[in-house]
């Protein structure tokens, strides 16, 4: 709680207090409006149900780097037409949507993150829903743990475990096996707070790709150097950041093609280390989702989907 | 040897000792005993000072079973360390047994004695010698270990460089804790050497004795010495000097002990367990909630910690393992996890435990800023909350909600 | 010894935005709200000259000009350590230009008898720069406009302070007191407010006012008072760069095309 | 006596040419305004001034003697509040500068006179005078009249007008005005930090980053680009105010102005009027941003919607090659 001290006197990083207002004044760490939220599902080929008029099955909470990061951006589309594929019946909040909170607590600001939490809680109410879902194991984190002390009580999962529950359950197929040499890097809200071990690596074994865990994984997984707000606040200059150590730990894991992420934070933190650590070209930072909607043949099934309404409409 | 001279099978404490010399005895074990007494009570009353936590006894009641569990079976300190994990379950069980071991003849000796029960005598004595004599080996093999471990293997974790502090700064040395180590494993590995030597000079001086000496052989350890003893030419009249002056090194080195226990490293004894005890199973997923309206949010001084927050700043032992999992130390940032616990233990114990002159506060008041025991602004922005120091603490210290 | 800071709620658009039915100003459900960034920096400035003083000595008293919505720009300079606040609002305000706002704020300081009045050097959504000036013009006070460094010990009748000029040039002056200072951004950090403090400071008085109880009439402010009107506000017809699209690679191959183009 | 009346601006002795846009943003309205353009110079030895007003939109030069050597807002204000009770003019125009920022709103206040700031365009629309400015940093324009205003002070946009050229003689007046105590000293210039080698003023080609560099370590990657296609590194106010980049570097109006500049690359700046002051003008811009609305792309002659880095690492490739 010394953190929260740092906070009232206003000691921090100018750039983190410049995610502070921002968060304050639009709900969201990006300074984007709140009209932008919902902008990265425009061109998805289909109309994701408004959670807010609605009754849906999962309420997907997006969270902020999944709706405003352009490179995570990609992933909520990918994500957003694997659950059409499969038949879920899902809604998002749109525009209601706030950040959750998760790294705004973290950072100190008790206050901003009770009222953020506060806020989520009450448009939640009115919505009709069965689960929470989200790609974030931060909004994961703190939706599951932390809402039930300010009244908000759900069944929340993580992306992973709903993953794996399509997978075992048929409804997502994985027709195509890839023959990539692939590792998996542990997020700390996932794994190591939540235990969240084994769904995502059951869905990386549906994708028949070569699997070699790395050697700092599961509990001792190394983190990527993107929670506790440090996602906003940039490393000095001539520091090697955290996910540099961890880039080059799965760099020397010979014949690596992929290593596959499972959080919007650690993606853009690797992203960054793999070109920062040289190891740009030697292998790809790859999302959980983006493994399993290849896997799945996502983009073949889509268009085959769309020619198939062609044919319709011209009947 | 018929049924009734079992009870011949046994020792005679303070055997051949002059009456005033038992008294002295006495007098220092109420000594070091009133010494240990008020140590606890300073420990008490420093963490008494901190807020008290509602649900402090909720998770301290639900956790009493993890816990006993957890002690036993050494499964915290073993992981991801197997050697360090089994080496230190030797020397734990070997020093509970050798209390047990001391219990048991305190409660002959002084307590059923004086009502003529006697227990401590024939198969019952001479199982008991076997056990201790077992377990006083595997406390000096498992403290050989330590020492091979600090001086020779020398794990990087245990390095005191602290990454939050420049070498010009005053308190960038932390070297002066490794005193304490050493002086923590010398003081147990001397303890059992001289009961060995000692108990071997005994066996020689009582050669004759054949309740004793034909017995030997149950408390092998002593038995081995005093054979190497005898071959050395030692004979009984030497034997019996050697064993007096032993046993008051033995005695005063065990005293000496007890006494420094809450004041030294080890009262981990007591404080790792408690901590453990009173650690949030949900430390990293769930933060305490700060109430909005309080005239105040968040730690500035050490009476604003949590008592639970306190206790286990005693409980640290400096292993390292979160100093070596903390990815913002492993980069290279002011940060160690290890290095800020022992700045709030270095804070609470110069606010808390007052010099025993009188209460007052000596230093600064907050935990926060730049001086020699207070953790810097840096320090703590450089945390990325990922958990991995809270997450393998053997001894359940919860960084994370203390940082946050 | 009284520091008075006026401050603005400002407003900023999304790229996606509608205007109001008059087309005179932009629909408000499209704007989103936060104290302007410049007054950021003179509240700080105010702050620390409290801060740096003894106890008690200095009072920073933040004023706006504006509905309830502007209660919240208030509080946010009170968390971060302004001792009062006060707003100023009715009906008869609404569509004060800035030298009606002027006037409405010389009267407060009339009422208040600060030493000296910081004011943001603009705004950060019309960029008028106008208000700070002007309400030095009506009372007739000496002024500074764009200061971008100031050193004021309270209790002295006059202060130094460097003006930003066009080029990075700077023009070191003295000015007697009671003045008006307009800062410019960089003069300082300014603190955050956490939300608790925010919460908090909602304890902290905030005096209402009407024009009325200022003695001004209705002619003095609202349009009546200004010295403009808005005939319209419109989204221009922009001039549009022509787009390179492509991939990186082919966007990359163009420009340097263009560079040898230009450059030879 | 209607007609135009406008303030010329000198700085250090030196004449600022800012004043012959606001000659020029007179000519438009010259004819509506019902008389002639008269200047006004208020300096320590304004005769010496003279020449560089005479260009051949003005007919007329007024000349102020002040008592104080450089600009002082309280005896601007005094002289032009006397020109103006004495002549009557329809339309004041003054630069919108840092030192018309001091006096144009305590003497609009004061006099009750129309008033618009940072105006880029004007007209007499049905004998009523319309100024048009921005608002919502550049997202819209705003039209804006003075009903019932018979004096109207507007201060005119830099770079919005060409500057009035020329050679006319005007009639030289000189315009006395009453003594006054100042009540703010001039003490002395600071002059910015040495440029240290750096002259955007001068560049050809300059290549600039803005904030969407997004920290400090990124900046080096874009130094060694504009050294692989041989510009010289500009930046935008945030950039130098955080200290990334030395101020020399910065462009814009509390910056340098790209005057000799031919082309100029805009990386992730989103264009704000102050940085447009300092690029504007340059003939061939290319914008890159990933934000499509960023008003750069206003200005740019050429624009890519993209993120800079994969941009910047392209061009290094390919610059490199060749």
């Amino acid at each position: 709680m010394m953190r929260r001290s740092l906070v009232e006197s206003g000691d921090m990083d100018p750039m983190l207090q410049k995610t502070l207002d921002a968060v304050n004044k639009s709900g969201n760490s990006f300074n984007e409006s709140r009209r932008k939220r919902p902008r990265w599902a425009k061109d998805i080929g289909f109309d994701i149900k408004d959670a807010r008029k609605e009754p849906v099955d999962v309420l997907w909470f997006v969270g902020d780097f999944a709706s405003f990061d352009p490179r995570s951006q990609k992933v909520s589309k990918t994500f957003a037409r694997l659950l059409h594929e499969a038949g879920v019946d899902f809604g998002i909040l749109y525009e209601d949507e706030t950040t959750a909170g998760n790294d705004i607590r973290r950072v100190g600001e008790e206050g901003l993150f009770q009222t953020l939490a506060e806020g989520n809680i009450a448009t939640l109410a009115e919505c009709d829903f069965k689960r929470i879902v989200t790609t974030d194991p931060h909004s994961y984190n703190t939706l599951k743990n932390e809402y039930p002390a300010f009244g908000g009580n759900y069944r929340v999962d993580h992306a992973s475990a709903l993953l794996k529950e399509l997978i075992d359950s048929g409804a997502v197929t994985l027709p195509k096996k890839l023959d990539y040499k692939v590792t998996y890097h542990d997020p700390c809200h996932l794994g190591r707070f939540n235990k969240g071990y084994d769904p995502p690596r059951a869905a990386i074994a549906g994708t028949g790709v070569d699997f070699v865990e790395l050697p700092r994984s599961r509990d001792n997984s190394f983190c990527c150097g993107g929670g506790g707000g440090r996602v906003w606040v940039p490393d000095p200059p001539g520091v090697t950041k955290p996910g540099e150590n961890r880039v080059r730990e799965a760099g020397a894991i010979a014949g690596l093609d992929m290593l596959v992420v499972n959080c919007p934070k650690c993606m853009t933190m690797l992203e960054d280390a793999v070109k920062t650590a040289g190891f740009e070209g030697k292998f790809q930072v790859k999302e959980l989702i983006e493994l399993v909607a290849e896997a799945m043949d996502l983009d073949e099934k889509a268009a085959a989907a769309a020619a198939a309404e062609l044919i319709q409409e011209k009947v | 040897m018929t049924l009734t001279d079992t009870h011949k099978i046994t020792r005679i404490l303070f055997q051949d000792f002059p009456p005033w010399m038992v008294a002295v005895f006495y007098g220092m074990v109420i000594v070091a005993v009133a010494v240990f007494l008020w140590g606890v009570f300073r420990q008490l009353r420093k963490y008494a000072a901190g807020q008290r936590d509602r649900d402090l006894w909720a998770t301290a009641r639900q956790r009493i079973g993890d816990t006993i569990v957890t002690i036993l079976s050494h499964r915290a300190i073993r992981r991801r360390d197997q050697a360090a994990g089994g080496v230190h379950a030797m020397i734990f069980y070997g020093f509970v047994l050798l209390f047990i071991g001391t219990a048991t003849i305190t409660l002959q000796y002084d307590i059923l004695g004086p009502f003529g029960i006697d227990f401590w005598y024939g198969g019952f004595y001479l199982t008991f010698k076997l056990v201790l004599n077992l377990a006083g080996l595997g406390l000096i093999l498992g403290l050989v270990y330590m020492m091979v471990r600090r001086s020779w293997i020398k794990p990087p974790k245990l390095n005191y460089a602290r990454p939050d502090r420049a070498p010009t700064d005053p308190d960038y040395n932390r070297e002066f804790y490794r005193i304490e180590d050493w002086a923590f494993l010398w003081t147990l590995i001397l303890i059992g050497i001289t009961g060995f030597v000692l108990s071997g000079a005994r066996l020689i001086w009582l050669q004759d004795d054949p309740t004793v000496w034909d017995y030997r052989w149950w408390s092998p350890v002593a038995a081995v010495l005093a054979a190497i003893l005898k071959g050395l030419g030692l004979g009984a009249a030497v034997a019996v000097k050697l064993r007096l002056g032993l046993w008051w090194t033995h005695g005063i080195l065990a005293l000496t002990f007890i006494a420094l226990i809450p004041y030294t490293k080890v009262k981990h004894i007591f404080t790792a367990i408690g901590a453990w005890l009173v650690k949030d199973p949900d430390a990293l997923r769930r933060l305490p909630a700060g109430d909005l309206d309080q005239e105040k949010i968040g730690y500035t001084e050490i009476t604003d910690f949590g008592r639970r927050y306190l206790l286990q700043a005693d409980a640290c032992t400096k292993c390292g393992r979160c100093h070596e999992a903390c990815p913002a130390n492993a980069t290279g940032y002011p940060l160690s996890p290890r290095d800020m616990i022992l700045t709030v233990r270095e804070h609470a114990d110069r606010q808390l435990t007052p010099s025993f002159v009188g209460l007052g506060h000596a230093g600064p008041i907050s935990i926060l800023g730049n001086g020699d025991v207070q953790v810097r602004s840096e320090t703590l922005w450089a945390c990325r909350q990922c958990g991995a120091c809270t997450e393998i603490c053997p001894v359940g210290v919860e960084h994370v909600p203390i940082t946050t | 010894m009284k520091i008075l800071v006026p401050v603005k709620r400002t407003a900023s658009l999304d790229d996606e935005f509608e205007m109001r039915d008059d087309g005179r100003d932009v629909d408000a459900d499209f704007c989103e709200y936060d104290i302007n960034e410049f007054d950021e920096f003179s509240v700080e400035e105010a702050i620390k000259i409290k801060e740096a003083a003894a106890e008690g000595a200095v009072e920073v008293v933040v004023v706006t000009v504006g509905s309830e919505d502007a209660d919240e720009v208030l509080r946010k300079c009170l968390a971060k350590g302004a001792d009062r606040g006060i707003r100023v609002w009715d009906d008869a305000m609404e569509g004060s230009d800035q030298i009606a706002i002027a006037r409405i704020l010389a009267k407060v300081i009339e009422r208040e008898q600060p030493e000296l009045v910081l004011t943001g050097a603009q705004s950060s959504d019309h960029g008028f720069a106008q208000t700070g000036i002007a309400l030095a013009g009506l009372l007739g006070w000496p002024h500074g406009a764009v200061v971008s460094f100031l050193d004021y010990t309270p209790g002295s009748a006059s202060l130094s302070f460097r003006r930003e000029l066009e080029g990075g040039l700077e023009q070191q002056a003295s000015i007697a007191l009671p003045a008006v200072l307009t800062i410019q951004l960089g003069i300082n950090r300014p603190r955050y407010a956490s939300l608790r403090g925010i919460r908090q400071a909602s304890a902290k008085p905030v005096e209402e006012l009407t024009h009325g109880d200022l003695g001004l009439g209705d002619d003095q402010v609202g349009e009546a008072g200004s010295l403009s009107h808005v005939r319209r506000m419109y989204v221009p017809e922009r001039g549009r760069s022509e787009m390179i699209e492509g991939t990186p690679a082919q966007q990359a191959s163009r420009i340097l095309q263009i560079i040898r183009e230009v450059r030879g | 006596m209607a007609g135009i009346l406008i303030i010329a601006e000198h700085r250090q002795g030196v004449f600022r040419p800012i004043t012959l846009e606001a000659v020029a943003a007179a000519e438009t309205i010259k004819a509506g305004s019902g008389g002639g353009v008269a200047v006004a110079v208020i300096a320590p030895q304004p005769g010496a001034y003279v020449p560089w007003v005479s260009v051949a939109a003005v007919d007329e030069v007024i000349t102020v003697t002040a008592p104080n050597d450089e600009f002082d807002p309280d005896v601007t204000q005094a002289a032009v509040k006397a020109l103006i009770e004495a002549r009557k003019p329809s339309v004041v125009l003054m630069a919108h500068s840092v030192d018309s920022w001091a006096v144009a709103p305590a003497l609009a206040a004061e006099l009750g006179l129309g008033f618009a700031t940072d105006v880029f365009d004007l007209c007499y629309d049905g004998g009523e005078l319309v100024a048009t400015r921005a608002a919502y940093k550049e997202k819209v324009f705003v039209e804006l009249d003075f009903p019932g205003k018979e004096t109207v002070l507007l201060t005119i946009r830099s770079n919005a007008f060409k500057p009035a050229a020329g050679t006319g003689s005007p009639a030289v007046s000189d315009f006395p005005i009453p003594g006054l105590a100042p009540r703010t000293r001039h003490q002395g210039w600071q002059e910015p930090p040495p440029s240290g080698g750096i002259d955007i003023p001068g560049a050809e080609f300059i290549m600039s980053v803005g904030r969407g560099v997004g920290d400090e370590a990124n900046i080096e990657q874009f130094a060694e680009l504009a050294e692989v296609l041989g510009a010289t590194l500009g930046c935008s106010r945030p950039i130098a105010d955080n200290g990334w980049l030395p101020k020399a570097r910065q462009v814009g109006q509390s910056g340098k102005l790209a005057a000799n500049c031919k082309l100029y690359i805009a990386m992730g700046i989103s264009g704000a009027v102050q940085h447009q002051w300092g690029m504007k003008h340059v003939e061939n811009i290319i914008a890159v941003n990933k934000d499509a609305d960023a008003s750069i792309f206003t200005v740019a002659k050429y624009g890519v919607v993209g993120d800079m880095f994969e941009i910047a690492e392209e061009l290094k490739a390919q610059a490199g090659r060749n």
